[in-house]
């Protein structure tokens, strides 16, 4: 084909909430560059891009991008956009955490008062998120580790969790959409990104019987960053294109799409890169 | 290739350790898979005896809506079945949804079609005088069936064998209607489907093998089993 | 009555490969069925034996109307036992084959013992209990499905060919047990066969089958031929390119014809063989059939002769003689 | 040479079911093959027929000595066809089963459909060309069965009891075409047979096969029996619970006996039967055998005899009369 | 219920607007179902035909393995390709990743086991004078294949059916090969992930109602052929 394409690998929350559908026609409109998105888990997206089988990432998990970075797989990580996690829970709100602020308290009220927790337990970046906040609790934590094998050396992965697992604190090891899907089955509280709340509250005939109980904490952040892969470790890579991609997401006009991009009404992503663009 | 003898030495590390959390895996998985494979074969054997040895109008359309059914899709089913079971469903009150039942509920749905195809497919081809020479020695209906069946055995034995490989392979039900809740409703797949996720390859695979092994260690039982049937 | 049959009819496709207007058969009788190839034989015992049911038509057994619904039948087929034309074994030992009938009967396993290994020594095969069955020879397969069926002691058995494949000695040990269990235990035998010896030692009647029908006609030394005309404008039919019969008829091209065995002259020859219609054999075969004696002669095509015994007696022909046939016009029937 | 065969043998399990140490079958010969239930008559003819590799020995065809690669034997296999005991034909009409063969071997499409018809013709089976071959009657797949060996015109055929189920008139006419391929076409043929008669008439030489082995002793007059010794210290063997005959033995109980046929004496019966040795029969059956007269005589048991035609011409026993036998002890063999 | 009625409504919806999207996406899912079925036939029935013909030294433990991959996970064969096709792997310059491609060697491995072992199964029950009659009559070794073939015909048939069914139903190979990318490598099933993800079930099953009726087509197809084959 003559169009110019890169390849992309990002989470399922970018692609989910519809973002990408908005913002990829305009890029392509604006540069003739086409961009093929694979949507995944936030650890395999970042494998993607060691693997060097896509040209950009895009994903949430700033530790592990910058890593990412540090160990020379991406060039450099633009910072791109936030949008925020919010506690929800079912209406009668047994371990009464309505209203908090503090999402770490509020966690910790849960934990006492052992009512249902789902926990996307994936390793995602709204997993990582959980896991701090626990750790911010102050609450005993169970670190489980596991063994594996990296290029002949022996490696440990490590994973933590509030006393109580299987009884009260359920890891079901799946996407946000599902952990929402069983979060209300079970009416238990979870960890969530505004988005996918939204979006599967009122975008659905559904509906969803649960209710944003604990918001606004700073450490209920969430950054989203692109990253081109790095043509010093993969010369196959299309960098140029891939770098005039992530310029693009952080130059005004696509500052300006992700902050006026609504769903059913409702903002979900604030611009990073130029906060106040309009 | 790397990825393999790493998974490989991954796999033998997990099993030495005789992790616990492996062990319950492995343990749902299997409890999960054979109740399927159980409850889908005392279905669909009689059902696809009941198809193969009646003469009925729709015969043959019944025959292409059972092919048909092998391409069902376990978003379907899990869907289906969420419907019916979720708290807003009919069976909501019964809880089932998230339960190893559940998982069982789903894949059997999936795996009749291949039971009873294979079922059809295996007696179909057995020489219509063992009938006949059953029914003349004065056998029952059943036991007709019962000489057929023994004729047929490693036909149907091979579409049990693939049943169980079907479920036991299984994600997408298990995820959606077992929810792959660490302790209860995890199983090897599952959580395979979880480490691929997060980027784990190595232990996906390590996990893949090991659920090889055990499908493995099955199949010698099965085979031992053909062997004494064969006598 | 043991089988009162009425306008049966069995049709494959638009071919109606059985019809039978009446035929009744008695208890306690041997039957014998004979027919050429795809007269119906088979396809009449698997209607008998309840194990097919007819297109059309009323059977009544033992004064009991045949309704063919399952339940129905699976009662009726403890009694009537059927050994096929080319039997199978299940695929286990010879044993368990036999065993099979006796275990769905509920008999104790002792004298299933008991019964399995008398069956067995009846068709020579009890030192083949433990083979597999699957694997023995034509011979000793037929051999095992008759041991199968007898051990079901039931009250008719239908007998497909059952010497068809079987050694000489055997032949005999088998007609022996089709005989024993009629007079013995008073079982109801009907059996087909293409050995008309056979058929008429063994059976109180014969019955022929003719295109599926029970046939009028003499079922004997039936050939395929053609009518052709001769310079006088008498007609006659050539057979196998070898022999003229001559014939009254309107028919003309290919037709089968059956020459009744009662009918035919038979003279010694003479040396100046002149006579028009005569037609020049030799003896091949003589048999003993109580009242008459059969001789089977080579004219070309070996024509099967029925002699009265005194007759034989007063003047005996002997096997390997020549001699000379005179075919009545009335002897040969066009079907 | 056709065949030459050299130790050769089949086992299967510990069961050694051929054991041939030498056979040597000459070109353009019949060779009827006879023996009881068994005896390895079909397990040579899939051997000789290179369906089925022997467990050792030696087999030269036409002066190649037959290795068992499968590529070396597709060659041979195109030269010898076999007609099996029980044929099953392909699940299509009988026209495409007989063209199989043809198809295999490249004939021209027009050429086939002439040959395919004429076999059909010779088997009387041509009206069923466009039938479902699986459909068949017994008989009829025996005879389309063996139409599509006949159509594959090989230089040797190999037929497994040919006229077992087929009816009387088609017997007469496959025992021609037995014939008739050997005489005009010089094709060898080796059948197999539980018909002595039919072995006679059709075969050059007829081969005995007795629990494997070619037999030396005489194939007939074979009977099951047990061994006593009466009050004088006399031994006899009583057969079928009803014929006691005398013989010199040191063996014991259960044994298979032959009697030779040539060696029975047969007298006209004396109305006081006296003779000790002598045992009374009825004449049932006396067949032409050329140089000989076969009796078949009913003694309890049937038992042939030879006669000579010209002792036979000069004292003729007839058929349905009362005859007595002698039985000398060299005529009865303990096997 | 609602969930049917409203899916079956959508599904209707759907196909009548012959919207554009779903095209492409169904005939991504044909074109590549159908490839793979077809190459793992190829393979398949031939070594199925040499593995219950002949008679070799560790056929039974081969046709225990065959039925051990029966259970070979998505995710398994799903990494092992990747292993070899990441940019890392051997083929990585060949960029097969992320291509109709990728999947089709997937799911090419997934059902060579059904193609194979099924043929067996079919074969292994064919009156063995079939293959004695073709021989006899003259044929070679690839002509008395095709006589057993022909008998075998509807038991290797139900095989393939089978194996097109697994793969037009198969999501995890689809999704870690092929990458769902809109346009490209989205398929049926990967859509109906994607919708699922989404939380838009009903979509989600109208596209495997979608699914269901382009199954039932292509069976009525097989049934047509089979119909044929039977003269
Ligand atoms: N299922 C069938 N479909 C069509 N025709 C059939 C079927 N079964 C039998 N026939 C035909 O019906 C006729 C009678 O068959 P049947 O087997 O009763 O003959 P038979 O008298 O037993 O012959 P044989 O002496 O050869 O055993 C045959 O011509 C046969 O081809
Ligand atoms: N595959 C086998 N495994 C074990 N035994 C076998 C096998 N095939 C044949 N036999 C045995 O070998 C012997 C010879 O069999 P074969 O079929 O050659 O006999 P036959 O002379 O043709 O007998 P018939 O007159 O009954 O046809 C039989 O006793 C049979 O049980
Ligand atoms: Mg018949
Ligand atoms: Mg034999």
């Amino acid at each position: 084909g003559g169009e110019p394409v890169i390849k992309m690998s990002t989470t399922t929350s970018t692609q989910a909430s519809g973002l990408l559908d908005m913002l990829l026609p305009n890029f392509t409109k604006d540069t003739g560059i086409e961009v093929k998105v694979f949507a995944k888990g936030t650890g395999a997206a970042i494998r993607d891009g060691m693997d060097g089988n896509v040209d950009v990432i895009f994903v949430h998990a700033k530790a592990r991008e910058e890593k990412f970075v540090s160990e020379g797989y991406g060039t450099r990580r633009y910072a791109v956009m936030h949008n925020d996690f919010v506690i929800l829970g079912p209406p009668e709100d047994p371990a009464g955490i309505r209203g908090m602020k503090d999402a770490a308290a509020a966690l910790k009220k849960i934990a006492r008062a052992k009512a249902k927790f789902i926990s996307r337990g994936d390793d995602s970046g709204t997993h990582t998120k959980e896991q701090a906040l626990w750790a911010a609790t102050g609450l005993p934590l169970v670190t489980k580790t596991t063994t594996v094998v990296k290029g002949g050396i022996k490696r440990a992965l490590a994973f933590k969790h509030p006393q109580g697992l299987g009884t009260w604190y359920l890891s079901i090891g799946q996407g946000m959409g599902k952990a929402l899907t069983y979060a209300n089955e079970k009416q238990a509280y979870t960890l969530s990104d505004r988005g996918t709340y939204i979006k599967y509250k009122l975008g659905r005939k559904e509906g969803l019987d649960l209710e944003v109980l604990c918001e606004g904490d700073e450490m209920l952040y969430n950054p989203y960053g692109v990253i081109p892969v790095n043509p010093e470790k993969y010369s196959h890579v299309k960098f140029d294109l891939a770098d005039r991609f992530a310029k693009w997401l952080v130059s005004p006009r696509g500052q300006a799409l992700i902050a006026n991009y609504k769903l059913l009404g409702q903002q979900l992503f604030y611009p990073d890169a130029i906060p106040d663009a309009k | 290739m790397n990825l393999l003898i790493d998974s490989f030495i991954s796999a033998i590390l997990l099993l030495k350790s005789l992790d616990a959390e492996v062990c319950a895996i492995v343990l749902v998985s299997l409890k999960v898979s054979s109740s399927s494979t159980l409850i889908a074969s005392l279905i669909g054997i009689p059902a696809g005896f009941a198809i193969a040895f009646k003469e009925f109008r729709g015969k043959r359309i019944t025959i292409t809506i059972l092919n048909t059914l092998l391409a069902l899709p376990t978003v379907v089913i899990g869907l289906f079945v969420y419907a019916f079971i979720s708290r807003r469903g009919i069976f909501g009150p019964l809880d089932l949804l998230y339960t190893q039942k559940a998982i069982i509920i789903g894949q059997v749905i999936l795996i009749i079609p291949i039971v009873t195809t294979f079922t059809i497919a295996a007696i179909s081809r057995i020489d219509d005088r063992y009938r006949k020479s059953a029914m003349t020695l004065g056998a029952t209906t059943l036991q007709t069936a019962g000489v057929v069946f023994r004729e047929a055995r490693f036909g149907i034995m091979a579409a049990v064998i693939a049943s169980f490989g079907r479920v036991i392979a299984e994600v997408g039900i298990s995820m959606m209607l077992g929810g792959n809740a660490k302790g209860f409703t995890r199983t090897m797949t599952t959580a395979m489907a979880l480490e691929y996720d997060k980027g784990e390859f190595v232990l996906a695979v390590a996990l893949g093998v090991i659920l090889l092994m055990i499908s493995f260690t099955v199949n010698l039982f099965f085979n031992y089993l053909q062997g004494r049937a064969r006598v | 009555m043991l089988f009162e049959i009425k306008n049966l009819t069995k049709v494959y496709g638009n071919r109606k490969v059985l019809d039978i207007p009446e035929l009744r058969l008695e208890k306690g009788k041997v039957y014998g069925l004979l027919g050429p190839n795809g007269s119906g034989k088979t396809t009449l015992l698997e209607i008998l034996s309840f194990l097919l049911p007819p297109t059309t038509g009323e059977i009544v057994y033992d004064a009991r109307t045949v309704d063919f619904s399952e339940a129905f039948l699976q009662g009726l087929r403890r009694e009537v036992v059927m050994v096929e034309q080319h039997p199978i074994l299940f695929t286990t030992s010879v044993y368990k084959n036999v065993e099979f009938g006796l275990k769905v009967r509920k008999e104790p396993k002792a004298r299933r013992k008991r019964m399995i290994h008398e069956v067995l020594d009846l068709v020579g095969m009890r030192e083949f209990a433990e083979a597999s069955a699957h694997k023995l020879s034509g011979g000793e397969t037929q051999r095992v499905a008759i041991a199968r069926a007898l051990a079901c002691s039931p009250k008719v058995i239908l007998f497909d060919e059952p010497t068809s494949n079987v050694d000489i000695e055997n032949q005999i040990a088998i007609e022996g047990i089709l005989r024993d269990i009629n007079i013995q235990k008073g079982i109801s035998v009907i059996f087909t066969t293409h050995n008309r010896i056979q058929a008429t030692k063994l059976s109180d009647r014969i019955i022929f089958l003719f295109n599926g029908k029970p046939a009028s006609s003499i079922y004997e030394n039936i050939f395929s031929g053609s009518i052709s005309t001769d310079g006088n404008g008498n007609k006659y039919c050539l057979i196998h390119n070898k022999v003229r019969l001559a014939v009254r008829t309107d028919k003309t091209g290919y037709v089968k014809i059956s020459v009744d065995p009662k009918m035919i002259k038979v003279f010694p020859a003479q040396d100046s063989s002149a006579g028009g219609h005569k037609l020049v054999g030799r003896v091949m075969q003589l048999t003993d059939e109580g009242d008459h004696v059969r001789a089977l002669i080579d004219i070309g095509i070996p024509i099967s002769v029925l002699l009265g015994r005194e007759k034989y007696k007063q003047a005996p022909i002997l096997t390997g003689e020549r001699v000379e046939l005179f075919f009545p016009l009335e002897s040969v029937e066009i079907m």
